[in-house]
């Protein structure tokens, strides 16, 4: 391959970890606005709009941050300004590096190349997530230090305590994955759950190690401070760490706050929701790899067709929504289901033109290597996106744990659990013998 | 089963390991009745002191079924090396930590600080101990030099609420950490030179002819972390402060337990280098620290009030004393002064484990009162500790018929014998000036009149100590060679056995 | 071999009654007294039994009791006693009950613990005599310090403390610098036999180069001379006398200074005969030094002790001289000053002691003209105090006219410079008595003394029977002393004489099979039989029989030729006090 | 090995280093330390120990300094800046005397003369995470647990000496 | 430029590791003392790593792993040591601590 090329690759692998965290930014803010309200039994955005068109109130995250980078950007006297600089950047900076390890898909053969789709490929991947993803108190605390102020310290210590904290039980919860699938490769991890146990069921991280799954998710919303575990932003007890910054520098840490969701949401799908992995179709299968060539284009079909038949179940109660909107209310409201619609149709309709294509246009060995990345990162993508909504519907749904019994939650709950499920794990891998 | 997972465990490692094991699991179980007793107060000490008789059993037996036995039994790939020599320091190790143990009972109950954990921290530290004296490779020799100290690192300041006690941990703490990095240095610097971490192949073969640099630097670089445990000069400048700082069970703890297990792992390493291994320089540089040390503490001691810091100086002077013992050795290679190192360690440990347990005894409640004046007149009031008080000192002295002079007759012996009588008249002068310090905690038990009332209850427990480390002291001074002569079980012959057993 | 053991009886008679002592409730104040003075009674019956058993006129040792203590160093139990050892002993023996009695109202509290210490100290005393095994030797040196430190800092005068801590600092000084010379002598001499023994007649024959044989005897010596104490060493001794109890001080005084001419005698002087003579000199000079500076300081003291004590460092340089005379009449007159000094200077120390219980004060200007209102302890004091000047008749004469011979036959400036000791030892003495006993009673408390009762008189009675017996008949201690002072004269004097005695003394002990073998072969010498004959004076050694000729004309001869001197010298003495 | 990696990495760790012992803040000190432990994480990586590699951003970035951190927080030691926190001129001027003497002293014993490298090529999975982990659970397993014991130390230690309240 | 072999390495360990001893040495917040100590052991673990790489060896490698370790657990104790210090006397100036000195 020429360099170039190869440069290029990097460079585009590097590009997509980057981008997906960024732009499920504005999406998870719009998903947060709009759940909340449904969920609180209100409207939610929907005023602003370009040319009249309102995207379901998703223009309002354009619109926040056309005001976030105008307002006036206001350092506090008594700040020590490096700190307070710096730590807006760090935040979002390790946010950032934490995603670049997370495979998307699994490794792409084409032309005889292996292009790895992740931005790092890395042998101990889960390290790395480990690794980095503990720097991110670094952002917590310096923008407490550098406050200089008393709540924002108060916050500051009170996340990194939690960070700190839950990290343990986060890195425990994960040994078990680990011993089972014998492996640290992240991308090694996902293409082992592809396998199937008993023959019929998805050897999923949640399926062989529910426990761990448990906690791991709860110990991620702890680390990516978000409800039950948001203490140090928790607006109506103390002030936030982040209380002394406004316009832009703000704007980082709220966007670090959603790329977090996506780092967890990433890594909980990655260990124990089959990452890229779409159920019973493995890599092997889709290109014909696993010598079973005819099956790949028909199962291309069906997933697509699968596609179309979920939107139009979701369509169903849309519609039955959408009429008793109209019943009820008189705002703009009622004007949502239409949006819905219309995104659900023109997603069937795109799935059922690019399976009617290939059907009648069978692509070569590259090409169905192409298309199974392709068909693997969307289900990655829903998968995510899923989760980060799982996210936002805890937050709304469940009250915020005090500070002590959050620690206690943790060393005494959690931690001796994670503990367990190891012991637990390496005595059942014995008897199986594996 | 054999897994992979576990290859190398057989029940003959596990049995040579018995001791180590016996602490290190005492230790966990004591935390474990600690965790689910809850605040409830239990008996500590009596939960934890069958470990280290426990321990003293195991060590007696495996003494008895090493002895005599080649090649030498070692575990896990030679870093742990069962042998004569490791299981009498972990006799010493056994009876210092008991006695700690019992002496904690009483200090911790008077102090209002009585925990579980307190002695949990102790089983480990001397569960580093076995390991540290019994190891001949760089990382087994640094775990345990960690093991052993972290814990005392903690204990020394277990009274968190007193600042001596914090001040002497943070004190200790450092230094002991800058040590340990000495240490490491030193042996990773070994370590590049020869691509080898078994002291064994890396300092005999670093020091042919030819030999990288590095071996040479790394092993002073070794000695000198060695120095730091021993309090050596120029290394002691920790001891005074922590050793009074620290609580006074600890410190006796301290000043018998770490000792021996320092002196065993610096004596074991001097041999498994081996008279090539320690090059001329090393031996030059081992005679001026004994002598400084030596010196130094003496000196120091003199002008000491505190009775803590005192025989902080007094435990500097002792380290000179059988530092003596192992520059004559690294210069020549003769094992018997290796022999009167050893023997002197159990003196040592038994005649300042007495002292301190005197020293807590009459510490009061509450508060204690360790200036060498609080002591007046206690010779009359309570007479048979403070003859117990009078025979430690004496013994410290080296004064006959003690085991503190025969220990050292034994080193000025063997040092004698090897030709390095300035080496004994330095020694001796020493003892003439260190004569005068211990003969004024004398003074202060019969000299002077009472000065304070002694309203506490005598504890059977550390009367038991002190009648027991009394009795030691005069067996070893006056029968050091047992009461059948040419009994095999004596002393003497013990200790030489054990010397010869080091490979 | 027939072991004897009674020297073990001697030694550990007081100890054991010690630690019995121990056993009694503290308050059994009388019961301790009695007990004490029981054991001291009976250690003193054993020692005379000890007496009895030797054979006359032998050199070698006797009653050797030997055991195996510490095979693997070559360490034994070595107990042995000779003509010279005996009458240490002795005296020894027979000052204890005397200390206990004077003891008997003066000590009032912590009596238990005192008479506990003064057994301890005892054994050590006695032990330190009888050893034969330098190392057990050097344990009871070290032991007897204990006590005597404790006896002095905790019963002692107001700077007690200071005393006593300067006693143990000097002492061990010495003692400890001396541990090093036995260990460097222990060495050599398995160098040149292979064999690790302390037994001190092996040691003996140990062939030391010049240099060795100069430090090895430096060492000895300045423990010995620190103990005894000769010149320039002795500034711990008044501190020490002032300082201690009425029987610490007689025990010091007594007994206690003598383990360093002994020391000499027994072991520097023998073991190091070539340096010891290339000392003789300087010690000679010391000794002279010791004998005049001693008697000049006595002069000026106003404190009655301190006299005594400065006198006793006069005394003792006699011995010293006499010992590096080097010569039969030096040494025997060295070993017989040792024990009259004992003797008179423990009554001197005994009768300050009542006169300090009477009146608690030891200045002499707060006395005078006691001979009025106290006149038995008045006569008492004038009588002891010739017996010290050494009146002819009485036991000082003897010893300090036999070292004075000796001196004059080695060195005759030093000899003559020693003779103005003996003048000058009248002149403070007479004078003390002058301002102490007579003259005008000054002081009205003086006069509501009272004089000597029951229990004092006991206690004095067999030292002042013992000063005249010695006085007048000293033939019988002088023979029985002679061969075995001969044997270590020659053993003393560098030359082919050594081999045959010590040959001699080798066998009388069984030494020459050897005891303790060492390092590597531990087990051989503990399962090596043991034994010898019993010592005798083997009959083809004619020399050491009878060297003085014809003592009973001796004593004649030079209580006649001294009297004339002694008369004068005590006449200038009185006319100076005047 | 890489002689750009070298000599950066060698740049940005000694120079990390001078600042951790340079500022007077203790949160710069920490943030420049955790600067040089990266670098040094880097070079572990040009070692061929990738394990080390993760394991050292994991463990002492991720962690230790983490920790310090939290504690300059806690203990809110900003006030500690504004005094004096260096030593006197004098003491200063020796330490860094006897540090030069004693690095010269290594220098000089580095520069005498290296042993040869080991031939042959490096073995496959150098350093790896499965080649370590044989390692550590065959021929190291007693340090391995004595390890553990360690930390379980470090653990208790920490409630003795820092758990408020009783 | 110079081809890079374990005399650089180990020099630059050097460096690091004087660096962290006149930290130690001048220091008198004792949490910079701490790090200097990190600093002295990371330099530690360089050596271990390079001579790993240069014998071929992997011990060096192993015993890094444990010196991380154990480094780790000596920071938890010391910063305890720190903050219960902190409690009673309000300080973590190394030279205030001074009520054993004599």
């Amino acid at each position: 391959m020429e360099p170039w090329v190869e440069w290029t690759i990097m460079g585009g692998r590097a590009a997509v970890a980057w981008v997906i965290p960024l732009m499920l930014i504005p999406l998870l803010v719009w998903m947060e606005r709009k759940a909340s309200a449904y969920i609180q039994d209100r409207t939610g955005p929907n005023r602003a709009a370009i040319l009249g068109l309102r995207f379901g109130g998703i223009i309002h995250a354009l619109a926040d941050v056309v005001k976030l980078i105008f307002k006036e950007d206001i350092t506090p006297a008594r700040a020590r300004p490096f700190w307070y600089n710096l730590a807006p950047i760090v935040a979002m900076t390790f946010a950032l590096l934490t995603f670049a390890a997370l495979p998307f898909a699994d490794v792409l053969r084409v032309g005889g190349h292996e292009i790895p789709l992740q931005a790092l490929r890395l042998n101990p991947g889960l390290l790395w997530m480990l690794a980095i993803g503990s720097f991110g108190v670094f952002g917590i605390v310096f923008a407490g230090w550098g406050s200089n102020s008393s709540y924002p310290l108060l916050g500051g210590i009170r996340g990194s305590a939690q960070m700190i904290s839950y990290e343990l039980s986060l890195g425990l919860s994960v040994v078990g994955i680990l011993m089972i699938f014998s492996t640290i490769d992240l991308n090694e991890i996902v293409r082992a759950q592809g396998k199937l146990l008993f023959g019929f069921l998805p050897m999923w991280g949640v399926v062989v190690q529910p426990v761990a799954a448990v906690i791991f998710m709860a110990a991620a919303l702890a680390e990516a401070n978000r409800n039950p575990f948001d203490l140090m932003e928790a607006d109506s007890e103390i002030v936030a760490f982040h209380l002394e910054y406004s316009s832009l520098r703000f704007a980082l840490f709220m966007m670090t706050e959603y790329v977090h969701i996506t780092v967890a949401s990433g890594l909980t799908v990655t260990l124990f929701f089959g990452g890229w992995q779409i159920p019973w179709l493995t890599t092997e299968r889709l290109t014909g790899s696993a010598g079973d060539l005819a099956l790949a284009v028909p199962a291309l079909l069906v997933v697509l067709g699968l596609l179309v038949l979920l939107s139009l179940v979701l369509l169903a109660p849309t519609r039955r929504w959408h009429r008793t909107l109209q019943r009820l209310y008189v705002d703009a409201r009622r004007h949502e289901a239409k949006f819905w619609t219309v995104v659900l149709l023109l997603q069937a309709i795109g799935a059922l033109a690019l399976g009617a294509y290939l059907f009648l246009n069978p692509p070569g060995a590259d090409g169905l290597a192409a298309i199974t990345a392709a068909l693997q990162f969307v289900s990655f993508m829903v998968k995510v996106t899923f989760f980060g909504f799982a996210f936002i519907w805890v937050r709304w749904t469940l009250p915020r744990f005090r500070y002590d019994q959050l620690m206690a939650l943790g060393w005494k709950g959690m931690l001796p659990l994670a503990l367990a499920n190891v012991v637990v794990t390496g005595f059942v891998l014995l008897l199986v013998g594996k | 089963m054999t897994s992979p997972l576990f290859p190398r465990i057989d029940a003959a490692a596990m049995a040579s390991l018995l001791p180590f094991l016996v602490f290190v699991v005492g230790g966990l179980l004591v935390l474990l009745v600690d965790a689910l007793a809850g605040k409830r107060r239990l008996p500590w000490a009596w939960i934890a002191a069958p470990v280290p008789v426990v321990a003293l059993l195991a060590a007696a037996v495996r003494l008895g079924a090493v002895s005599g036995l080649t090649p030498r039994p070692t575990a896990f790939g030679g870093q742990f090396v069962e042998d004569a020599f490791g299981l009498y320091v972990t006799v010493v190790i056994a009876l210092a930590t008991l006695s700690a143990v019992v002496l904690s009972d009483v200090f911790l109950r008077r102090m209002d600080r009585y925990r579980g954990d307190y002695f949990a921290l102790l089983l480990f530290s001397a569960g580093g101990m076995c390991l540290f004296s019994s190891s001949t490779e760089l990382l087994s020799l640094f775990l345990g030099l960690e093991l052993l100290s972290i814990p005392v690192y903690i204990l020394s300041g277990f009274f968190r609420r007193s600042l001596e006690s914090v001040e002497a941990a943070m004190k200790y703490f450092l230094l002991g950490a800058f040590s340990s990095a000495l240490f490491l240095l030193g042996g990773a610097l070994v370590y590049a030179g020869t691509g080898s971490t078994d002291l064994a192949v890396a300092l005999r073969g670093g020091f042919q002819p030819g030999a990288s640099g590095l071996v040479l630097a790394g092993g002073l670089l070794l000695l000198t972390g060695f120095l730091f445990k021993t309090a050596a000069v120029p290394f002691h400048m920790w001891t005074p402060d922590v050793y009074e700082g620290a609580p006074t069970a600890v410190t006796a703890f301290m000043a018998a337990a770490v000792k021996a297990a320092a002196f065993g792992a610096l004596a074991r390493a001097l041999v498994v280098a081996g008279p090539s291994g320690v090059p001329t320089a090393a031996a030059g540089f081992l005679w001026w620290v004994a002598v400084l040390t030596m010196t130094v503490g003496n000196l120091a001691a003199l002008g000491q009030q505190n009775i803590k810091r005192m025989l902080a100086y007094s435990s500097i002077a002792h380290a000179g004393y059988m530092m003596v013992g192992l520059a004559v050795f690294a210069a020549t290679g003769a094992r018997e002064l290796l022999a009167a190192v050893l023997f002197y360690l159990l003196g040592y440990a038994l005649m300042n484990l007495g002292a301190f347990a005197v020293v807590i005894l009459w510490g009061g409640e509450k508060e204690e009162h360790l200036e060498i004046s609080d002591l007046a007149g206690m010779g009359w009031k309570s007479p048979t500790a403070a003859v117990a008080l009078a025979l430690f000192m004496i013994s410290l002295a080296g004064i006959p018929p003690t085991g503190g002079f025969f220990g050292k007759y034994l080193l000025f012996r063997g040092a004698v014998t090897q030709g390095f009588v300035p080496l004994v008249v330095i020694a001796v002068l020493n003892s003439a000036v260190s004569v005068y310090y211990y003969f004024r905690v004398l003074v202060a038990l019969y000299m002077r009149p009472a000065t304070r009332p002694m309203e506490y209850a005598p504890s059977v427990a550390a009367g038991a100590v002190i009648a027991l480390c009394a009795l030691g002291v005069l067996v070893l001074g006056i029968l050091p060679d047992g009461l059948v002569p040419g009994m095999p079980s004596s002393l003497i012959g013990l200790v030489r056995e054990a010397v010869a057993a080091v490979r | 071999m027939t072991q004897s053991t009674i020297l073990s009886l001697v030694v550990f008679l007081p100890l054991l009654a010690g630690l019995a002592l121990l056993l009694v409730p503290r308050q059994r104040v009388v019961f301790c007294r009695w007990w004490t003075l029981a054991a001291m009674t009976a250690g003193l019956v054993a020692s005379g039994a000890a007496l009895s058993m030797m054979q006359k006129g032998a050199a070698g040792m006797q009653l050797v009791h030997r055991v195996p203590w510490i095979p693997s160093m070559g360490i034994d139990y070595f107990l042995g006693v000779d003509g010279i050892s005996i009458y240490l002993v002795l005296l020894t023996s027979l000052l204890g009950p005397i200390v206990v009695l004077s003891a008997w109202r003066s000590i009032g509290e912590k009596v238990r613990e005192f008479h506990f210490l003064l057994l301890l100290l005892q054994a050590g005393i006695l032990g330190a005599f009888l050893s034969l095994d330098l190392f057990l030797f050097y344990m009871f040196w070290e032991l007897m310090l204990i006590p005597m430190y404790l006896l002095i800092g905790v019963w002692g005068g107001p700077r007690r403390v200071y005393a006593a801590i300067k006693f143990v600092l000097y002492t061990i000084v010495g003692s400890l610098l001396m541990l090093v010379a036995i260990l460097y002598l222990y060495f050599a001499h398995h160098a040149q036999t292979g064999m690790y023994t302390f037994d001190l007649l092996r040691l003996y024959g140990t062939e030391l180069t010049g240099p060795q044989q100069v430090w090895l005897f430096a060492a000895f010596a300045l423990a010995f001379a620190i103990k005894a104490p000769v010149f320039p060493l002795h500034t711990w001794l008044p501190d020490a006398h002032v300082e201690a109890p009425t029987a610490g001080s007689v025990v010091l005084a007594g007994v206690l200074l003598k383990l360093g001419t002994y020391g000499f005698l027994r072991f520097a002087l023998p073991l190091f005969p070539s340096a010891a003579h290339a000392a003789q000199p300087l010690f000679l000079v010391l000794a002279v030094i010791g004998i005049v500076y001693g008697a000049l300081v006595a002069m000026v003291q106003t404190d009655i002790k301190k006299l005594v004590a400065y006198s006793s460092v006069s005394h003792l340089g006699y011995c010293v001289l006499g010992l590096f005379a080097f010569n039969i009449s030096g040494f025997s007159g060295s070993l017989f000053q040792m024990i009259s000094h004992g003797l008179s200077t423990g009554a001197l120390f005994l009768l300050v002691g009542m006169i300090y219980d009477r009146r608690h004060t030891r200045e002499i200007a707060d006395f005078g003209g006691l001979a009025q209102a106290v006149p038995w302890f008045a006569a008492t004091f004038v009588f002891v105090t010739l017996s010290s000047i050494g009146l002819p008749g009485l036991n000082g004469f003897v010893g300090e006219f036999l070292v004075l011979v000796g001196a004059f036959g080695a060195n005759r400036i030093a000899a003559a410079a020693a003779t103005t000791g003996v003048v000058l030892g009248a002149v403070y003495m007479l004078w003390l008595v002058k301002r102490f006993l007579f003259g005008p009673l000054v002081h009205e408390e003086n006069r509501m003394m009272s004089d000597l009762n029951g229990r004092e008189v006991l206690l004095l009675l067999p030292i002042l029977l013992f000063i005249v017996y010695l006085g007048v008949h000293p033939g019988p201690f002088l023979r029985r002393m002679e061969p075995s002072l001969h044997a270590t004269l020659t053993l003393s004097t560098p030359g082919p004489g050594r081999v045959e005695t010590l040959r001699m003394l080798q066998l009388s002990t069984g030494s020459l099979r050897g005891s303790g073998t060492g390092w590597k072969a531990g087990a051989e010498g503990a399962t090596a039989p043991r034994g010898a004959s019993v010592p005798l004076l083997p009959a083809t050694a004619p020399e050491f029989t009878a060297v003085v000729p014809a003592p009973g004309v001796m004593d004649q001869v030079l209580t006649v030729t001294a009297s004339a001197f002694a008369v004068s010298a005590s006449a200038v003495g009185n006319g100076v006090a005047r | 090995m890489n002689a750009i990696l070298f000599w950066s990495c060698a740049v940005v760790a000694v120079t990390a280093a001078l600042f951790v012992i340079s500022r007077r803040s203790p949160l710069a000190s920490a943030v420049a330390l955790a600067v040089n432990m990266v670098a040094l994480a880097a070079l572990f990586a040009g070692l061929s120990a990738p394990f080390l590699f993760i394991i050292q951003l994991l463990v002492y970035a991720g962690a230790v300094v983490v920790f310090i951190v939290f504690v300059i927080m806690l203990l809110n030691l900003g006030e500690e800046e504004t005094r004096g926190a260096l030593v006197s001129r004098g003491k200063l001027l020796a330490s860094a005397l006897a540090c030069c003497l004693g690095l010269a002293l290594l220098l000089r014993a580095v520069a005498a003369g290296t042993p040869r490298e080991a031939a042959g090529a490096l073995p496959a999975d150098f350093g790896g995470i499965e080649s370590i982990g044989q390692e550590i659970f065959t021929r190291w397993l007693l340090p391995f647990e004595v390890t553990g014991l360690i930390l379980l130390v470090g653990i208790v230690g920490a409630v003795v000496l820092a758990k408020r309240g009783e | 430029m110079a081809p890079v072999g374990m005399p650089h390495l180990l020099g630059l360990a050097g460096v690091l590791f004087f660096i962290g001893v006149l930290g130690m040495l001048t220091r008198r917040n004792a949490l910079t003392v701490f790090m200097g100590l990190e600093l002295q052991l990371n330099a530690v673990n360089l050596v271990l790593v390079t001579a790993a790489r240069h014998w071929h060896n992997l011990d060096g490698q192993v015993l890094a792993f444990f010196v991380i370790a154990v480094a780790a657990v000596e920071v938890a104790v010391g910063l305890s040591i720190l903050i219960a210090v902190q409690r009673v006397r309000d300080t973590v100036n190394v030279d205030d601590l001074s009520a054993l000195s004599e």
